[in-house]
């Protein structure tokens, strides 16, 4: 006879403000199988928990049930205690009287009978539990980190160092993301590169970290501890062991028109190329799209054209006749640190989004973005530091910072703040002034955001020493007149409109994901939001991990955020990855399915449902080997426990631990006691 | 019951099925957010509605419910990727059967509801429960069973069963 | 597909000419069209701002008597009435109270949702035919080199999600229109700038000002002439641009996209009703139609030699 | 925004439309971008925005008697770029109708006049007499010289038609006015002189001297 | 509830369409087995396969005490017991169930075939239950069977006596055979109202209606599960109906047990069933069994476009999915 304790938890005034919880102890008190009954203000609380142990020990309780919170919340933590009590902890379930039913009803008797009827059919499912011990897989102490920005190389780097192999995955050529592109950073305006090349090459030469760039991830499979990643290493052309990195092939390549990505647009690049001096790794990549020898062969030309970097080269490191590769690693954890992209004011736009034609759908000459500004300013860009305008190479005497281009704009689809704007936009000004000291740096702003530690006093030194002149309003609209660009906006502090002539105007446009966010995350069965930002597994608590175990995220893929913050983001993503290296093995819920071979059929429909391959024909043979009957047998390592094979299953041949189906079946039935 | 229902009025005893990872925590995040709603709702948690059998949904009718839900994520965001596009094709031949036979499918409700859309969950409770209490109770099924009428006589007519007078 | 035509009140009196050079390009274009018959005013510039229902109102009674005589598609050549029933159509659509009252408002049933065109969506369909008319004459193309600054005002493009006309900031079916008919349009800055509409005469000095800097902007691009879809603009950029004009600055004529597209295939001045505009339109004509002349007659000698 | 119609008082419906226009404002974050693209705006003492602060901060006294309401061209032009979607154009048209219910006077008498007169005449012959509208707006906003000058030019070109059209449905166009509770009195006792930088009329320009357009009839 | 597709309009080729349009055009289709023997008639194959030691025993009809009844042939000589006419109504590859020991017992069957129960031959093969080179398939042209065996004397075919599975039957000549006998037949008469009418009208019923109908006839169900029985696709060695703990569907045959048990059959049967008719043939209380089978074929047609042929290659829908299969009930 089941000897079960019910514990109502007052949780403060939260479940006691509408629910009776003595009423709800009293009753279940009288319930069949029920040995003890008892409410407390605080469960979760030391004292609650001590309850527990001492009810379980002193009533010799065969099963426990703890009317409170969701079970996303403490689960974990009454199954401690009861197992501490000696208890099997998967005799303890929680009944959820708190987010489904304090939270969201007034009236106390319904929400009272409601709590009772739900500690009920938990009670009665707990009648059907079975003892169950925690499954011990295989860690395999790999990590997999996929993006190559700050976030990512912070993460490997971390990692790396406490003594794990790291597959670090860019899809570019070089490792660095967007925080190679830019000149300097705030709040300290120290030199971006002086900054990140270090990591890059920390990085590149750490042992323990296997750099896979110019390379995408195709496929995951497995789950916790046992991923299985498909990785394609997309065709370089050149052969990187043989490669020295001294870029006679890059001097060689006849076309130097290709607008360069690293220039955002700006500067142009050859078709074999690397994409900044300081890349890392320093070999170069021919891009396929724009090399003439491969533009020849698309068309089905036989002739061989060009190949005049091949010539170049000495050491007979160009190899046109590479392919992808489709390579495969064995990881226990994936870092998703994808990073961001900035929303484009153009015409075409993705799903949901609206461009902004009022600013000329980015089609006005010298109206550029944060990103082109930073190129601009750049020693190793374009214009090599002196920030000349895109269309005629004269230096702007009178600079416009628009703020929240596309950000806190519900009606263009982004009703979020992109967190970083006010922040690089004074960066911008002064950058603007300490080039051009008689030129005239004009912001307009909203509210200047900037509660990072030392940021407010940042923006206020560009605004007293270096004369930024902030605006308070968003333009209303920006079009070329002759040379100069006008801005026609409305100083909402001194109530008058205000129109400017611009020589160039810099647009702080929106964060965004990068593209193809959605597609990974939906291989890594990750949620994501909206906007394609993936989604953490709890906003305060458990920021940096998502809801598929294993998988943490980390910098701004998973909302807006600077550097300092996806650093941090990263080391603690890193901190997680280590915990979970740390044990021999990990703990795996027992909740797998298993058959029952005297009465299946081997139908194997099971196995054709099964999204993890985790069930596999096995023959039943006599004492003398034939073949008597095949049944399907489930591997508990790979099943993750959908139950999707037992819903299948006419003859109801595999129970699923945890959602048996008597476990089922006496939930259902316990509301029949439904009043 | 529920608030806005003045006391004499019908409350129907609602039992939803829903997957662990997204319509759970769905209807967690309208806890949280404080989001009033019907309290006719009987939640049982599974997994994913992969694990849902169309004999849950029969047992729940018999073992009283007026209405049932089955709610879970949305395609492609399952946490096992499949459950619910196997879900999907399941509950689509037991609703046209069960409609066949004469269960109002206005009784059964599925959705998908995400773990970041808390008011839509509020909205499907609300909406199954104000359905669901203007079809009524289904007493039909409760009667299905043949109770010893009040003379003791084990076996009722079926046109009591059915409550019609005999032809 | 029956075209039900909506004049509007100005088009039957300030801006006449409006209405001529429609109706001969529309014939011309084998466009058929019958006016509704009884129509009554939209209430353009009057009825909205000071009550949502007569706003609404006034506009639906005409749509409701399209729709009973069988029109399924109304062409609105005035901007202003375009859009109030695109708005009264709109409007219906999305409020279901005011949707329950409007038949008792208007003593006409409901009426059903009408395709309703402007001028430039209407004559841009007909583009193709536009060009084959252009190419068929027989004497030399007249607009050909014509600058044109296509001037669509406010009320065509906005609001947009209730007209759905064209893009908000940067609309380009005039411009189609525009080179269809030979002329060249002028990429410009003023393009959807409001012209001060119905303030002509109770607030003259508010139209001088915004209609003095459409005109310098379209001069200062090197326009001809502005091409203008609406009456109300028309009005304000032809009758007041004396006030506009600076000493020896040289007017620029307002022409209605249907007079450009009237001259290019070939239809007369006086047709088109140019004499019946305040600025006059021919110096332009005569130098267009010098320019063709020497045009035809160097191809001519170039052919021979 | 839902308004009055013929059965509900006018307090009433007053009432209702500031309580919309309230609730509608609150969406509005102050950024400007309306007043920034408003052709009018040089002219107002109450830009777009501050109109907005006004209505979401239920000030409807200043709101209801500024000049500004009155100096809106409907040009939509700060709907569309809002980026909330608090839609001013709509608030405004809103906030007029309650102006017009509410029997305010403080109108410029030029647009007062301009607004009577044209609805006027739409009420009497069912379309807009041009003849007839002129002439009573003349009356109203006594201006009475401003386009003496465009008038022979008007004439000559024909433009100006002396008789209005005979309306079959004339009286369903009355009855539309009646039921949607515009009354012919409505901003009569409005139209205060015009503000000192308020000219008023046309400034005397008339037609560019007779002979340029001599030309043809 | 999707509105009924009506299938009487349905020309003959529409049905054949998905599935046996590939047909025509592959005849390959088959290659272990060859093209069908045409040794004539259905003794001469019998007498080869029993003689050639192809198969144990010829499982087919003979004339029995009334009518004809299923005859398990093992010898040569007595292959002249076996008959073919309109009175072959029962599926004999039910015989092929695993579940049917004592026929298993009997050695390597030859099994003689119409359309209909070669498409349930084909069922067992997909799941398993049978591998194709464990049987000798002897396909028979077939032009419609009576609903009745018991008659002493075969009947030709009447709308009022020919077996509603019959009509409109897109497998009268079955492709999954090692030998094919019979002559072509004509197609078989029209009854008076098809199992599709059937199901229109009950859909047409009021929802109140349509209850009251099934309860009444549920209530004549004395779970003596002949239909599970008689099923060549019920395979499953312990029914869920004879699960006890925990008890899913009531044992009790009250109306509330057997609508559950019903309910599930025929969903067990979604997708699978290939309408042979023999549960409603076989039900000692004349349930209309196949109106439930019909339903969830149409369903199954309509939403994901499959109907069961006798081609072991294409997979059944159950435990498949499609990203865009229709999901117009969920909110």
């Amino acid at each position: 006879m089941a000897r079960i304790g019910v514990f109502v938890c007052h949780c403060g005034e939260n479940i006691g403000r509408t629910v009776d919880c003595a009423a709800v102890a009293e009753t279940l008190a009288g319930h069949p199988g029920v040995a003890h009954a008892e409410d407390y203000k605080y469960m979760c609380s030391d004292p609650g928990q001590a309850l527990i142990k001492r009810a379980i020990i002193d009533k010799r309780l065969t099963g426990v049930v703890v009317a409170a919170c969701s079970p996303h919340m403490h689960e974990k933590t009454f199954r401690r205690a009861a197992s501490q009590a000696g208890l099997n902890p998967f005799m303890c379930e929680m009944a959820n009287i708190r987010e489904h039913c304090s939270w969201i009803h007034e009236d106390r008797d319904a929400a009272t009978a409601k709590a009772i009827d739900t500690a009920r059919t938990i009670v009665e499912k707990v009648k059907h539990n079975e003892p169950l011990q925690t499954i011990h897989i295989p860690v395999t102490k790999r990590a997999l980190v996929i993006g190559g920005g700050i976030a990512g190389i912070q993460a490997a780097l971390d990692i790396a160092d406490g003594g794990h192999e790291v597959v670090l995955v860019e899809k570019d050529p070089s490792i660095g993301g967007h925080m190679a592109q830019l000149s300097e950073t705030f709040p300290t305006l120290d030199c971006s590169q002086c900054i990140l090349t270090p990591r890059m090459v920390e990085a590149y030469q750490h042992p323990n970290i296997k750099l896979m760039t110019w390379s995408e991830v195709e496929a995951v499979d497995g789950y916790i501890g046992n991923f299985t990643v498909t990785v394609r290493k997309k065709a370089r052309s050149v052969d990187a062991d043989v490669c020295n990195g001294c870029g006679d092939c890059l001097a060689a390549c006849p076309n130097r028109r290709t607008p360069s990505e690293f220039d955002a647009g700006l500067g142009t690049r050859s078709a074999i190329y690397v994409p900044f001096p300081q890349a890392v790794p320093n070999t170069p990549v021919i891009d396929r799209a724009n090399c003439g020898r491969f533009k020849a062969i698309a068309k089905g030309i036989k002739k061989e054209v060009c190949g005049k970097c091949a010539e170049a080269c000495l050491k007979g490191a160009i190899d046109f006749t590479q392919q992808d590769e489709l390579v495969t690693e064995e990881v226990g954890a994936i870092v998703v640190a994808t990073g961001y992209q900035l929303y484009s004011i153009g015409r075409a736009q993705p799903e949901g989004l609206t461009g902004y034609g009022e600013y000329g759908y980015g089609e006005i000459p010298d109206v550029i973005d944060g990103l082109q500004f930073e190129r601009l300013a750049s020693a190793s860009g374009p214009t090599a530091g002196e920030l000349r305008r895109p269309s005629d190479g004269k230096v702007p005497q009178t600079v416009v910072f628009v703020h929240c281009v596309g950000s806190r704009d519900p009606e263009k689809g982004m009703a979020y703040c992109s967190k970083i704007c006010c922040m690089y936009n004074a960066k911008h000004a002064m950058l603007y002034r300490h080039k051009v000291h008689d030129g005239r740096a004009v912001l307009f702003y909203m509210d200047v955001r900037a509660a990072g530690k030392g940021y407010d006093e940042f923006t206020r030194r560009a605004v007293e020493e270096d004369g930024a002149e902030y605006l308070r309003g968003r333009v209303s609209r920006l079009y070329r007149d002759g040379d100069v660009i006008k801005v026609v906006g409305y100083d909402t502090l001194a109530h008058e409109p205000v129109e400017i002539d611009a020589d160039m105007v810099v647009l702080a446009t929106a964060i965004r994901p990068q593209p193809g966010i959605k597609q990974l995350a939906q291989t890594l069965s990750v949620s994501y939001d909206e906007h394609g930002f993936i989604n953490e597994a709890h906003p305060k608590l458990r920021p940096v991990e998502t809801n598929t175990a294993g998988v943490y995220v980390a910098g701004a893929c998973q909302a807006p955020r600077d550097i300092p913050d996806s650093v941090a983001m990263a080391s603690a993503a890193a901190a997680k990855v280590l915990g979970l290296f740390s044990v021999a093995e990990l703990e795996r819920e027992p909740a797998v399915a298993a058959v029952n071979e005297t009465t299946c059929v081997g139908c194997l429909t099971c196995q054709r449902v099964c999204p993890y391959g985790a069930v596999e024909a096995k023959e039943i043979r006599d004492r003398d080997g034939n073949v008597v009957r095949t049944v399907a047998s489930i591997n508990p390592g790979v099943c993750q426990g959908c139950g999707t094979c037992q819903a299948v299953c006419m003859s109801k041949s595999i129970e699923l631990a945890t959602f048996t189906d008597a476990e089922m079946y006496s939930e259902i039935e316990a509301l029949a006691f439904w009043p | 019951m529920s608030g806005d229902g003045h006391a004499d009025e019908f409350e129907p005893r609602i039992t939803a099925f829903v997957c662990n990872w997204c319509t759970y925590t769905g209807a967690d995040l309208a806890g949280t957010s404080r989001l009033h709603m019907a309290s006719n709702v009987r939640i049982i948690r599974v997994p994913c509605t992969g694990r849902i059998d169309p004999l849950f949904i029969v047992k729940a009718f018999e073992r009283g419910a007026d209405g049932v839900i089955v709610s879970g994520c949305h395609p492609a965001d399952c946490h096992y990727t499949a459950g619910n596009y196997h879900a999907r094709r399941r509950f689509a031949l037991f609703r046209e059967l069960a409609a066949f036979v004469g269960i109002d499918p206005g009784r059964m409700t599925f959705s998908w509801v995400s773990a970041s859309e808390g008011a839509k969950w509020r909205d499907v409770v609300n909406d199954t429960v104000a359905r669901v209490r203007a079809l009524g109770p289904f007493d039909e099924y409760r009667r299905l069973v043949d109770l010893p009428d009040a003379s003791g006589e084990s076996y009722a007519t079926i046109e009591g069963l059915l409550g019609r007078t005999a032809p | 597909m029956t075209l039900a035509y909506y004049p509007g009140c100005s088009l039957k009196g300030t801006s006449r000419e409006f209405e001529e050079s429609f109706l001969a390009v529309t014939r011309a274009l084998r466009i058929e069209m019958t006016e509704i018959d009884d129509w009554s005013c939209c209430g353009a510039s009057s009825a909205h701002p000071i009550s949502r229902d007569l706003g609404v109102a006034l506009p639906a009674r005409n749509l409701a008597l399209a729709a009973e005589q069988g029109a399924d598609e109304v062409v609105a050549p005035c901007a202003a009435c375009y859009n109030r029933l695109a708005t009264a159509q709109h409007e219906l659509g999305a409020d279901a109270d005011l949707a329950a009252r409007m038949p008792g408002i208007l003593g006409h049933s409901l009426p059903p949702a009408l395709h309703i065109h402007n001028v430039v969506d209407l004559l841009a369909a007909y583009a193709p035919r536009i060009e084959e008319l252009v190419a068929a004459r027989v004497d030399p193309p007249l607009l050909a080199g014509l600058r044109v600054a296509a001037y669509y005002g406010c009320l065509l493009v906005r609001p947009n999600e209730v007209t759905g006309f064209d893009d908000a900031e940067q609309p380009a079916t005039m411009e189609t229109v525009i080179s269809a008919a030979g002329a060249s349009p002028v990429a410009w800055n003023m393009a959807v700038e409001c012209c001060g509409g119905a303030f002509s005469i109770s607030r003259t000095q508010s139209v001088v000002r915004l209609g003095r800097r459409i005109v310098a902007d379209a001069r200062a691009h090197g326009a001809q002439a502005i091409a203008v879809a609406c009456p109300l603009c028309h009005t304000n950029l032809d009758l007041r641009q004396a006030a506009m004009t600076a000493r020896g600055e040289e007017p620029l004529p307002a022409l209605f996209i249907t007079d450009l597209v009237g001259l290019a295939i070939g239809l007369s001045p006086g047709e088109l009703g140019l004499a019946r505009h305040f600025v006059d339109t021919e110096p332009l004509l005569a130098s267009l139609a010098a320019e063709a002349e020497a045009t035809a007659t160097a191809a001519a000698a170039q052919e021979s030699s | 925004m839902t308004n009055q119609s013929g059965a509900m008082s006018r307090s009433d419906a007053v009432v209702r439309l500031l309580a919309e226009t309230r609730s509608a404002a609150a969406r509005c974050y102050q950024c400007g971008k309306c007043s920034a693209g408003c052709p009018m705006v040089s002219e107002m003492t109450l830009p777009p925005h501050d109109i907005m602060r006004l209505t979401a901060h239920g000030r409807f006294a200043e709101v209801l008697s500024a000049d500004s309401l009155w100096l809106c061209l409907t040009c939509e032009t700060c709907s569309e770029r809002c980026p909330t979607g608090t839609d001013p154009a709509a608030i405004i048209d809103a906030l007029r109708e309650a102006a017009v219910l509410d029997g305010r006077r403080e109108v410029p008498r030029s647009i007062a006049a301009f607004h009577r007169s044209f609805l006027d005449q739409v009420r009497l012959t069912g379309r807009l007499y041009e003849a007839g509208f002129f002439a009573e707006y003349k009356l109203r906003s006594r201006a009475l010289l401003d386009d003496i000058g465009n008038a022979p030019g008007l004439v000559r070109r024909g433009k100006l038609h002396p008789l209005p059209h005979r309306l079959h449905g004339i009286g369903e166009v009355r009855a539309i006015f009646e039921r949607c509770g515009v009354r012919a009195s409505d901003l009569s006792g409005a139209g205060h002189a015009p503000a000192a930088d308020d000219a008023g009329g046309a400034p005397g320009g008339g037609d560019p001297g007779g002979g340029a357009e001599g030309g043809h009839a | 509830m999707t509105e009924p597709h009506d299938l009487t309009t349905e020309a003959p080729e529409a049905t054949t369409g998905a599935p046996g349009a590939a047909r025509e055009a592959a005849p390959d289709r088959y290659p272990e087995t060859g093209a069908p023997d045409e040794t004539g008639d259905l003794h001469g194959v019998a007498r080869h396969v029993l003689a050639k030691g192809e198969a144990d025993v010829v499982i087919g009809w003979e004339e029995g005490r009334r009518g004809v009844r299923p005859a398990f042939v093992t010898t040569p000589d007595d292959v002249e017991r076996l008959v073919f006419d309109t009175r072959c109504v029962h599926n004999l590859a039910t015989y092929l169930n695993p579940r049917r020991r004592q026929v298993a017992a009997l050695g390597r069957p030859a099994v003689v075939i119409k359309g209909c129960d070669a498409k349930a031959v084909a069922g067992l093969l997909r799941e398993a239950q049978l591998s194709r080179d464990q049987v000798v398939l002897i396909g028979v042209r077939c032009g419609g069977v009576l609903e009745v065996a018991e008659l002493d004397e075969p009947a030709d075919l009447t709308p009022e006596t020919v077996s509603p599975r019959c009509y409109r039957c897109d497998n009268r000549e079955p492709h999954l055979v090692d030998y094919l006998v019979g002559d072509p037949q004509a197609e078989p008469p029209r009854p008076p109202k098809t199992v599709d009418e059937r199901v229109a009208e009950l859909e047409d019923a009021p929802v109140a209606e349509r209850w009251h109908f099934w309860v009444e006839e549920f209530s004549r169900c004395v779970r003596c599960y002949a239909c599970r029985e008689v099923c060549p696709l019920c395979i499953c060695e312990r029914c869920v109906a004879d699960k006890s703990v925990p008890q899913w569907i009531d044992a009790a045959s009250h109306p509330r047990g057997n609508l559950s048990w019903n309910l599930t059959r025929a969903l067990h049967l979604a997708g699978r069933c290939v309408e042979c008719g023999e549960c409603e043939r076989a039900c000692p209380s004349g349930l209309p069994l196949m109106l439930l089978n019909r339903k969830l074929a149409q369903a199954v047609r309509q939403r994901f476009d499959y109907v069961a042929g006798d081609d072991p290659e294409v997979p059944a829908p159950v435990g498949d999915y499609r990203l865009d299969d229709a999901e117009e009930f969920i909110r």
